[in-house]
C-alpha cells in the first residue's frame, strides 16, 4: 500500500458538493441504507406508500434520518449516511425519475437543471478541489 | 482452446432500459443514443460470441450493506432481473455457464485473487442493460453470460491496478478452458456522472474522451489513474470506469479500436462504449 | 498506534465447546486435553488484549451453498453464535470493533485484497471454540473480536502464501490504526484430521509437529506448503491450518514460542496449540 | 499461478477413501447441501423429523440423493456431492456427534473407531497416495 488510508480518504473532503461513501457514512446510513433496500419489495412498497411513519417506526433509524426521509430531503440524507442506489429504492417508489431526484439536490429546478444536462452537463471547471479552488 | 477475442466497455445507465422496454428509442431524446450502437449489434450479431463475461457492479440490488463482496463471480445456471424497485425490467432471464464460470473461479483463486463466489443471485440494470443495448430485444439472449461484479459503492473500490490484474488472470484462466469457444469479456459503468448533491450533472467529456483513447493508445495510464482523479474529474459515479480496466486487462497488449461513441446526455450521464478487437 | 503483540493457533473443534458448556473438562476424556489450555488462560487474562482478529472458517453456519467469499472481514458490532443443527451455544455474543475492522478492511482493500465486507452473521464453533479455550466461560468475553471466515470448505482455499500475505497486510494495517491498543492474531483450525469416507479418523502427529515447529523454526516452508500435502499427510480436514499462516504473517519474520500443546484425540482430531510471541 | 487448474484437481483423486469438495462435486450436491441446510432452523428439523420423505419433496435431489439422505448413508451422500459440514446439520438433528456419523463411513463400529482414535487415529501411511501405494 503506498498510501495511507487517512490520506487517501482526507482527499474526499476536498471535493465540492459530493459526499463519498466511505465506511465512516456506511456506518452512520446503515439503518437509512437498508430501510432504503427494503423497498425493493412490492408488498413493503404498499405498506410504506400507505403509512410512511408506521412504516419507519420498524427501522432504527434516528429522528434526523426519518425526516429527512419523509422530507426527501436527498442532500441531508447523503449527509446522514445514506447512498444514492439505496435511497433510488424511496424515490423510485414515488415513481421519480433518478433526473428528477437528482435535481432536486442541486437547488435547480427540475427543467433548469434537465437543460444543463441537454447542453452538455455541469463542468467540472472550478469543482474539481475547495483547497485548490480549481 | 477457449479464446477471449474482444471486449467491450460501455455505459449501463438504468434510463437506456426503460427506453429500450417501452421503445422510446426512435424519440429525439433518444434517437442518437441508441443509433451510437447500431454498428456494435450489427458486428455482435455478425461475432456471435459463445459466452460474454459481464463485469459490472451492482447498484444495493443482490447485495445490501450486510455483505459486500468486492469480486463476485456468477457460477450459476440462471439470473433474473433485480427488482428495483418499480419492478423488475421485461428482459430475459441471464443464463450462465457454470462450466466455464466455476472454470475461472477456480484458476482465480489459484492465481490468488479472493473471489466471492455466487451460485444465486439477481442482476440489476448494471448487467442487464449492455445487453439490451449490444442484443436489442430478443426473446432469449443470444449467448451465455457470466455475471462478475465489482464493489465500486462501498469505498474503497478495487484500485485500478487490482481490476486490470483481475482481466489479465481471467484471461489466462480462459484460455486454459478446454473447450473451443469464442468468449468475449464487457467492463461497464460510467462515464462521467455525478448523482448526488449539488455537484450532480458533472460531465467531463475531454476527460472521458482521453479515456476512450488510452484504451488503446496508453492503457499503462489508465491503470495508475488513482480513485481520486475519477472523483474529481469525472463525478461522483465516474468511480464505474475502474470496471473497464477489468475488460482491458483481459486484452493483453495490443488492441485495435474498432468502433467508439460518446453522447451526451442520457439522464444524468456521458454514455460512451468502445469496441476492442484483441491483437495477439 | 495500534500493535499485533501476539499470536495463537489453535485447534476449534466443535467437540471441546460441548464439553465446555456441559462442565465435562474434568471428565479423564478431556481432562488433559484441556488441562493443555491452562498456561494460555493464565498468559491471555494476563496480556489483556483489547482485540482479537480471530482467523476461523465457517462451517456451512453464516454462509451456504449461494454465497462463498474467500477471505470475509466481519465489521459489524456484534456476532451471535449459530444454531449449527442443536441449538446455539450458551455462550456470551460476540463484541466486534466496527472502527479497527473497518480500518483494517479499507486498509486491506486499497492493499489490493479482494476483501468481502460482513456486517451482521452469525458465528460458528469455528469461531466460539477458540474463545472458550482461552477465556473459560465469563458471562462476557473479555476484548473484542474481530472475525476473519476465510474459506476453506469449497477448493481451492486461498493458497498458502496468499494467507502469510493477508497476514503480513493485517499487521500493516493495524500499525496504522491511531489507537494505542493491544491487538493479538489467532489462527484456527486443524491439526490433523479428516471427517468423512473410509480413511476418516487419520492423524499424523509427525506432520502436526514439524508444523509446530516451523512456526517459529522455518516458517517460509510452511508458506509454500501445497494444498494437496495437507490432503495427503493431515487428512481432507487438516487444510484449516492454512488459515495459521494468516496469523503467521502477521507475526512478521521472528517469533518466540511461549507455549506449545498437542493431544491425541478429541473427537476425531488431534488437538493441538501454540503461542508466539512477536518480535520486534 | 504455476500450476494448471487441471493438475491441481486430479492430484485430488489420488488420495484414497477421499473425496475432496470441489467444484464439480459442489455442483452436483448443490440442493443435498441446501436442504441439510435448513435444518439449522428448530421449526424445519420439527418438520423433518415429524416426515423425513415429505421434507425431502420440497427440495429438488435426485433419486438417488433422496435415498442416502434417508438411509443416513454418508459415503454414498459424498460421492453425490454432499459436503461434510453440511451433512453435520442432518446428524446434528439425530442426536448423533461428529464421532459417532464419521465413524459410519470407515466400516469400523463405532467402539472400534473410538478405540482408534484413543490410540491415537489412524495412521497416514499407506494412504497418502493411490498411485505412488505409500
Ligand atoms: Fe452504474
Ligand atoms: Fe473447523
Amino acid at each position: 500500500m503506498t498510501q495511507s488510508i487517512q490520506d487517501y480518504l482526507a482527499q474526499f473532503e476536498d471535493i465540492p458538493g459530493t459526499r463519498v461513501f466511505t465506511a465512516a457514512r456506511a456506518r452512520r446510513g446503515y439503518w437509512l441504507n437498508q430501510f432504503a433496500m427494503s423497498l425493493m419489495k412490492p408488498e413493503n412498497r404498499e405498506r410504506w406508500k400507505a403509512d410512511e411513519s408506521a412504516y419507519l417506526e420498524d427501522w432504527p433509524l434516528s429522528p434526523e434520518q426519518k425526516d429527512a426521509v419523509l422530507a426527501r430531503d436527498y442532500n441531508r440524507c447523503l449527509d446522514l449516511g445514506g447512498n444514492i442506489y439505496f435511497l433510488a429504492k424511496v424515490f423510485s417508489t414515488d415513481g421519480l425519475s433518478f433526473l428528477q431526484a437528482v435535481s432536486t439536490m442541486t437547488g435547480m429546478s427540475v427543467e433548469d437543471y434537465q437543460a444543463m444536462m441537454l447542453a452538455g452537463g455541469r463542468s467540472p471547471e472550478g469543482l474539481r478541489s475547495i483547497r485548490e479552488d480549481r | 482452446m477457449a479464446r477471449i477475442t474482444a471486449g467491450i466497455g460501455s455505459s449501463h445507465i438504468p434510463l437506456l432500459g426503460v427506453a429500450s422496454d417501452f421503445d422510446k428509442t426512435g424519440e429525439d431524446y433518444w434517437r442518437d443514443c441508441f443509433a451510437g450502437y447500431d454498428w456494435t449489434k450489427g458486428w455482435v450479431a455478425q461475432q456471435r460470441p459463445d459466452v460474454v463475461i459481464l463485469v459490472y457492479n451492482d447498484h444495493a440490488s443482490a447485495f445490501d450493506m450486510r455483505i459486500i463482496p468486492t469480486f463476485a463471480i456468477g457460477c450459476g445456471e440462471r439470473f433474473r432481473p433485480a427488482d428495483e424497485g418499480w419492478g423488475p425490467r421485461a428482459v430475459p432471464d441471464v443464463i450462465g455457464h457454470p462450466d466455464l464460470a466455476w472454470h475461472i473461479a477456480q484458476c482465480l483463486v489459484l492465481d490468488e485473487f479472493d473471489m466471492t463466489i455466487i451460485n444465486e443471485m439477481d442482476v440489476d440494470h448494471g448487467l442487464t442493460v449492455p445487453l439490451s443495448m449490444m442484443f436489442g430485444k430478443p426473446d432469449a439472449w443470444p449467448c451465455r453470460i457470466i455475471p462478475l461484479a465489482v464493489n465500486v459503492v462501498t469505498y474503497p473500490p478495487p484500485t485500478g491496478n487490482r481490476c486490470w490484474l483481475l482481466g489479465e488472470a481471467i484471461a489466462r484462466a480462459v484460455e486454459s478452458f478446454p473447450e473451443d469457444i469464442n468468449v468475449q469479456i464487457w467492463g461497464t459503468g460510467g462515464m462521467s456522472h455525478q448523482l448526488q448533491g449539488p455537484r450532480a450533472g458533472l460531465i467531463n467529456k475531454a476527460w472521458d474522451n482521453r479515456f476512450l483513447d488510452d484504451l488503446s493508445a496508453d492503457p499503462q495510464r489508465l491503470r495508475r489513474i488513482p480513485h481520486i482523479e475519477y472523483l474529481r474529474e469525472t463525478g461522483s459515479e465516474g468511480i464505474e470506469m475502474v470496471m473497464w480496466l477489468i475488460m482491458r486487462g483481459a486484452l493483453g497488449p495490443d488492441v485495435r479500436q474498432l468502433h467508439r461513441h460518446y453522447h451526451v446526455p442520457a439522464s444524468n450521464t456521458a454514455v460512451g462504449h468502445i469496441v476492442l478487437e484483441k491483437l495477439t
